[in-house]
C-alpha cells in the first residue's frame, strides 16, 4: 500500500490504462507540457508521447466532439474539461450527442469515453468555477456518472470508467486534490454502481458524495460523541448507476435519511434519492427526509462567504439532531 | 474519354460548364448517373410517403441537391467515414445503405435502420460507414474531426467526410472544429452544401462573408474552395483530390459547394419565402438533367441511361413495398440500447 | 373572451408586451420574416418592424449573449431558442452567465429577458428534437422557470415574465401549440409562482405541469368514474418560484402525491418536490409518494414507441390506483 | 507635438516605433503615462498582497500588458462599456473605478466592488461602464455585443469594448459574437491581447493560423488590424480609430495587440513554460520604461514623471491601506441579490 494524494491518484489511473491499453489517448487544455492545470496529469505526456497525450486549442465543444468521434470509432478516449463549470459551454456535446447517439443508432456505435473534470468549491474561485454539478450529469439519461472522494476510488473506479463501454463524467472534488490516502499496490480496478459504507451506523443514514463524505464522517463522530446518536455514513461514488440497494438497506436498517450534497438545492442528486426512499420504504421510515445542500444561490468568492454557504459539519450536525427530534 | 488532365476546379462560381473533363471513366459516369437518380427516386417517393401519411415525424429533402452526396459517394473508399445532418438520407444512401432501411426509418417500421429509435433525422449504418446523422445544427463537425484523429491514431488511411448547411458555418462548433482539424492536419474533408438557405431565413442575411464556407477557409489556413454543387462530375473530381490529400497526411479540406433545394425545408414548409425566378433559375440548373445531357453528349445512349433509370425507379418501388410491409417495432425496444449491455437499468 | 390556440397566444402576448413597452425586442432563428418554424411569432415583424423583431444566424450562444448584454443595458428582450434541446448548445449563456451575473456583481446588473423555446415530445422529432428539459433550468440558481399549459397562461405568465426584472426560462409545450383555450379580453397578466388547482379532490394530488396536465386531469376523470377516486389536479406553471404553500396545503389535505412529469426520471422537477413534501409532510401522509415520468433513456422517433414511453393517462390511472393500494 | 495627422497603424509588426506621431496633446500623453503607471503599481500590490495571503482565491495579473487597458480607457468616453476576462484589473481601474474597491474585492473585503461576492475574476462597476469581468473564456464576446446593439438601439452612440486573450480566438463563442455583430453592424470594439500564451500552453501550438485574431478578421468581412500593443501611444490612436468608426454607425472592429505578460497566468503560475530568451526581450520592450523614454525625448520634463509615479504609488499605497481596514463582509449578503428583490427565495 502506498499513499498518494487524490491529485497524484489521477495520473496514476490514467497511466495505468493508457499502459494496459493502447487504445486510451489523453486529451485536454494545458493537460500535456504542463501536467494539468490542477497538476493531475504531470509525467503523462512523457511517459505516453504526443500521439496519446495532447494539448489542444480553448475549444471544448471540439475537445468533446473529437472524443467522441474517436470513441466511436475504436478508441477509448479521457478528455478533461478544466473545470466542471466549463461543461456549459460543451453541454450540447455531452447531452444530445454523446449521451444518445447509442441509443438513437440502435446500439450501431458505442461510446467508451470518460470525461474527467475539476468539480466543486472551496478555492474562493467564486460562480463560474466552483459549482458541483454532478447531478447535471445525471439527469441526462445514458451518461454514467462518477464521483470518488478518496485516492484509492480516483485510481479504481476511473479504471473501470475507462473499461465501461459507455460514457463516463468523472466528477474529481478539487477540495480534496490535496487529501491523502492508501492505494493498492498494483492494477486496481473498482467496480462502478457500488456505494460504499464508510461508517456503521443505527440510527440514521447520511448519504454523501465527493467532498461531503469528510464532512458526513466527522459530523457523524460529533454526534456520536456529543450526542450519543450513531450514524450510518455510504459514500454513493457512483451517481448512475445508482446504488439503490445499497441505500435502501442502510435506510431501512436506520429509518432516517440526511442528503449531504455540495450542490445547490433544487434537482440535485439528493432529491433523487429522497424521492425513492420516499416511495420504495414510505413504511420504513422514523423521520421526514432531510436534505443539507448548498443554498440554492451561485456561490460568492469571499472566504468567509463561500465557507458560510456550504454544507458544514455543524450545519450537517444541527440538521441530523433535528431528525431525531 | 481518354487523358487524365490536371483540372482544378477551384474557385469557380457556379454556372453552365461543358466538357469540363475526359478523365472521368465510363464506368463512374454511369454511377453518378445511377447515383443521382437513386438519391432523387428515393427522396420523391418519401415524399409521396408523407402525403399518404405513411411518412411520421419530419424530414428534410434534399432534392436538388444531389450531385453532391453523389460525387462524394461514388469518390470515397468504403472503409471511408460519412457524418451527415437531419437532411441525410442522400449521404446515407450513396454508402450503399439499403432504400428499405431508408424507407423504413421514415416511416417508422422494424426495417428501419435503428428500427425507428433514431428517425429520419438520424440515419445510421456503421458497417458501410454511415456513422451517423446529427441533427443539432454544426455538433457532427467536431466529431467527424475526432473519426478523423481515431483513423490516423489507428493507421487505417480512412477519412472523414463531414456534410453541413452554409447554416452551420455560423455556429461556433464550426470553428472549433475547423481550427482543430487544421492544427491536428486530420484526415478530414468538410463539405458546406451551401443551399442558400437556412430554415426558411436566407443565409446572406445572417453572414458576414458572402461565401460562407470558402471565405472563412483563410481563418483555419486553409485554401477557399467553392464549386458547382449541382455539377457531379466537380464534386467527384474535388472530393478524390480532398480525399487523396486528406489520405496522404496533408490535413483536412473545406468545401463550399453551391446549389439549392427544389423544395421546402423540411416537410412542414412549403418554401414561399424563396423569389419565384430563384427557384425557377435554379430548377433550370437541375444536376440531374443537365448530366443527363451531357452523359447523351459524351456518347452514352439513351437507351443505357433509360435502364438506369427504370432500374433505379424499380429499386424505389420495392423498397417502398419491403417498408410498408414490415410490421412497427415492438415497444420493448424502447428501453433498450441505452447501454452497451443492452438495457437502460440506471439503479441496482 | 376569445378562443385562440396556445400557438397564437405566444404571438398574442408578445405582441401585448411589445405595444406597451419600447424596451422590449425579439430575437431568434426565423422569428421574423417567416414567423418562426412553429408559427408562433407571426406578424411581430410586420406589427414592430425589424428593429425589434430580429432574424438570428444559427448562433444561439450569440443569441443569448446579445439577450443578455441587452438586458443589462435597459432593453428587455425575448429570445427564442427554436427547440429546447439547444439550450445545450448555449447552456453556458444560460446557467453561467444570465443566472449568475446578478449575483456575481452584487445586484449592480438586471437580466430582465425572456428566453422563450419549445419543450416536449409528441411528434415523432427523435431524441434530439423532444426533451423536456425544464429541470435542467431549475437546477441552476439565479433563474426563473415557467411552464404554461393553456393558451391563457401563455399570454399571462408570458407578460409577468417580461415584466419581470430577472432572466424567466419561458417553455412552450409544442405538443400544445394546436391545442385552444379562452383567453380573457383586453391586456392580461399574471403573476409568477403562483400554481393552479385545476381540479380540487380528496383522495390525491397529482401535480403536474405542462402537456402533463391534461393528462392528468383526463387520469382525474377516469379515477373519478371507474374507481370513484376523487382527485386533486396541480398545475404547477412556475417551477421557480415553486409554489410550495399550494403544492403543501393540497397534499396535506389529500395525504397522497403523485407527480406526472414528462421529462426523465433522474433529478426531474418531481424529485424535487417529492423531497419537499417527504421532509415538510411526512406526518401527514398516508401513502408512498409516486412520480409518474418518462423513463430514463432517449427518446425514440417512431410513433408508436414514443408514445409507449410518454406518460400516458393509462399509466397515470394505474399508479394512482397503486398509491391508494 | 501640434498639427494632427492621419496615422495608418493597421496592420504593424510590433517592434521599436520612435515619432510614431506628433497628434497627442502632452495632457492626454501624460494621462496614458499615469494610467500605465498605476496599473503597474495596483497589480504589483495585488502580488505583493498575494504573497502576504491577504489575497484569497486565484487572480491573474496583466503586469507588461499595461499598454492596452491604459491606451483604450483614455480613449473611451465615460459611458462606454467595458467587458473584460479574469484578468481585468487593469480594463476595470483605467475606467475610474477606485483602487480600494479593486483591492478589496481581490481581498476578499465588505468595501470590495461586489463586496467579495464576485472575486477577482468578477470586478464590475456598472457605474463607470465596467460591465463585468467574465471568467469562462469567450462568454463576454456576444455580451459585448449585447450592449453595443442596446446602445444603438437606444441611439446613445455609447460603444462597447471587449477585451479578451488570444486563447479566447479558438472557441465557439468569438466566431458566434464576431459574425453577428459584423451582419448587425453593432458598435462594439473586439480587442484581443495576444501574449502568445493560453494558461501554460503557447498559443501558436494550437492556432490555424499566425495571428489568431488578425487573420481571422476577414471571415467576419472586417479589416485585419495588428498593433504593438506594448505602445501605449499605438493603442490609443487604433482606440479612437475603432471607437470613431462605432460611433459613426460603421460596425465593428477587431483589433490584435501584441504583447506579452511578465509573471504567470494566475497567481499558481511560475510560467517556467516560457523560453528564457523570450522573456528577456519582451522584458526589454515594457511598455513603461520606454514610454517614459520617449516622453523624457519629446522635452517632458524628469520632475513631472517622477511626480506622477509617486502620486500613483500613493494612491496604490493608501487603497492597500484602506481595504486592509475594510472588514470582511457579513455573511447575511451571501444569501442576497440572486433576484432584483434583493433576496434568494426560490419558493414561496
Ligand atoms: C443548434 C441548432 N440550431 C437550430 C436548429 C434548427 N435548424 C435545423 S436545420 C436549420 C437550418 C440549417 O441550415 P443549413 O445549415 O443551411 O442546412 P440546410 O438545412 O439548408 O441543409 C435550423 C436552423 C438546429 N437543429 N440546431
Ligand atoms: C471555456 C473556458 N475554458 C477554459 C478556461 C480556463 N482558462 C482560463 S484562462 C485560460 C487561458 C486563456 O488564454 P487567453 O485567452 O490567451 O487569455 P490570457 O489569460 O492570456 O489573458 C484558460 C484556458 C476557461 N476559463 N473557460
Ligand atoms: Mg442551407
Ligand atoms: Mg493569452
Amino acid at each position: 500500500m502506498a499513499e498518494l494524494t487524490y491529485r497524484e491518484a489521477v495520473a496514476a489511473g490514467i497511466a495505468q490504462e493508457m499502459q494496459r491499453d493502447p487504445r486510451v489517448v489523453f486529451l485536454g487544455e494545458d493537460v500535456a507540457s504542463a501536467g494539468g492545470v490542477f497538476k493531475t496529469t504531470e509525467g503523462l505526456l512523457q511517459k505516453f508521447g504526443p500521439d496519446r497525450v495532447r494539448d489542444t486549442p480553448i475549444s471544448e465543444q471540439a475537445i468533446l466532439g473529437v472524443a467522441m468521434g474517436a470513441a466511436m470509432t475504436g478508441l477509448r478516449p479521457i478528455a478533461e474539461i478544466m473545470f466542471s463549470d466549463f461543461l456549459a459551454v460543451c453541454w450540447d456535446m455531452v447531452a444530445n450527442q454523446i449521451a444518445k447517439t447509442r441509443y438513437m443508432t440502435n446500439g450501431q456505435c458505442s461510446f467508451p469515453l470518460v470525461i474527467r473534470t475539476a468539480n466543486g468549491a472551496g478555492f474562493r474561485f467564486g460562480a463560474q468555477h466552483s459549482q458541483s454539478v454532478e447531478s447535471w450529469a445525471m439527469a441526462v439519461p445514458g451518461l454514467k456518472v462518477v464521483a470518488p472522494s478518496t485516492p484509492a476510488d480516483v485510481i479504481g473506479l476511473l479504471a473501470a470508467a475507462v473499461r465501461d463501454p459507455d460514457p463516463v463524467l468523472f466528477f474529481e472534488q478539487k477540495s480534496l486534490y490535496a487529501t491523502k490516502g492508501e492505494v493498492p499496490d498494483g492494477e486496481h480496478v473498482d467496480e462502478l454502481g457500488k456505494a460504499k459504507v464508510r461508517r456503521a451506523g443505527e440510527d440514521v443514514t447520511l448519504v454523501a458524495l465527493g467532498a461531503m463524505v469528510a464532512r458526513a464522517l466527522e459530523a457523524a463522530e460529533r454526534l456520536q460523541s456529543e450526542n450519543g446518536i450513531s450514524a450510518t455514513v455510504v459514500d454513493l461514488r457512483t451517481l448512475v448507476p445508482l446504488d439503490t440497494q445499497t441505500i435502501l438497506s442502510e435506510v431501512k436498517r436506520t429509518g432516517r435519511l440526511v442528503t449531504v450534497e455540495e450542490n445547490p438545492r433544487l434537482c440535485g442528486w439528493g432529491a433523487e434519492v429522497a424521492s425513492i426512499v420516499a416511495e420504495e420504504l414510505f413504511y420504513d421510515l422514523d423521520a421526514p427526509i432531510v436534505r443539507v445542500t448548498t443554498p440554492h444561490a451561485p456561490l460568492p468568492a469571499a472566504d468567509n462567504l463561500e465557507d458560510f454557504v456550504l454544507p458544514s459539519v455543524e450545519k450537517i450536525v444541527d440538521r441530523v439532531r433535528m431528525t431525531l427530534g | 474519354m481518354t487523358n487524365p488532365q490536371a483540372s482544378k476546379p477551384k474557385a469557380e462560381a457556379p454556372g453552365p460548364k461543358e466538357d469540363i473533363a475526359e478523365a472521368i471513366a465510363p464506368a463512374t459516369r454511369l454511377k453518378l448517373f445511377r447515383s443521382q437518380l437513386e438519391i432523387r427516386y428515393l427522396e420523391k417517393r418519401a415524399y409521396d410517403l408523407f402525403l399518404q401519411n405513411l411518412v411520421k415525424g419530419t424530414s428534410h429533402l434534399a432534392l436538388g441537391q444531389e450531385a453532391v452526396a453523389a460525387g462524394f459517394g461514388v469518390a470515397m473508399r468504403s472503409d471511408d467515414y460519412t457524418f451527415c445532418t437531419y437532411r441525410g438520407h442522400a449521404h446515407t444512401l450513396v454508402r450503399g445503405v439499403s432504400m428499405a432501411g431508408i424507407l423504413g426509418e421514415l416511416m417508422g417500421r422494424d426495417c428501419g435502420l435503428t428500427r425507428g429509435k433514431g428517425g429520419s433525422m438520424h440515419l445510421t449504418s456503421v458497417e458501410h460507414g454511415v456513422m451517423g446523422s446529427y441533427a443539432i445544427v454544426g455538433a457532427h463537425l467536431p466529431i467527424a474531426a475526432g473519426a478523423a484523429w481515431s483513423a490516423r491514431y489507428r493507421g487505417t488511411e480512412q477519412v472523414a467526410v463531414c456534410f453541413f448547411g452554409d447554416g452551420a458555418t455560423n455556429i461556433g462548433a464550426f470553428h472549433e472544429a475547423l481550427n482543430l482539424a487544421a492544427v491536428w492536419k486530420l484526415p478530414v474533408v468538410f463539405v458546406c452544401e451551401n443551399n442558400l438557405y437556412m430554415e426558411y431565413t436566407s443565409i446572406e442575411t445572417v453572414t458576414a462573408v458572402a461565401h460562407p464556407a470558402a471565405d472563412r477557409a483563410s481563418a483555419y489556413g486553409l485554401e477557399p474552395v467553392l464549386i458547382d454543387g449541382n455539377d457531379v462530375e466537380a464534386v467527384y473530381r474535388i472530393a478524390l483530390q480532398a480525399l487523396a490529400k486528406a489520405r496522404r497526411g496533408e490535413g483536412p479540406s473545406l468545401i463550399e459547394a453551391q446549389t439549392y433545394r427544389h423544395g421546402g425545408h423540411s416537410r412542414a414548409d412549403p418554401a414561399k419565402y424563396r423569389p419565384r425566378k430563384e427557384v425557377d433559375a435554379w430548377l433550370a440548373r437541375d444536376p440531374i438533367p443537365s448530366y443527363r445531357q451531357r452523359l447523351l453528349a459524351l456518347g452514352f445512349s439513351e437507351s443505357s441511361l433509360a435502364e438506369i433509370e427504370q432500374e433505379a425507379q424499380r429499386a424505389v418501388d420495392q423498397a417502398t413495398e419491403q417498408a410498408k410491409a414490415s410490421p412497427v417495432p415492438p415497444t420493448d425496444i424502447a428501453g433498450r440500447d441505452v447501454w452497451a449491455s443492452g438495457g437502460s437499468e440506471w439503479r441496482n
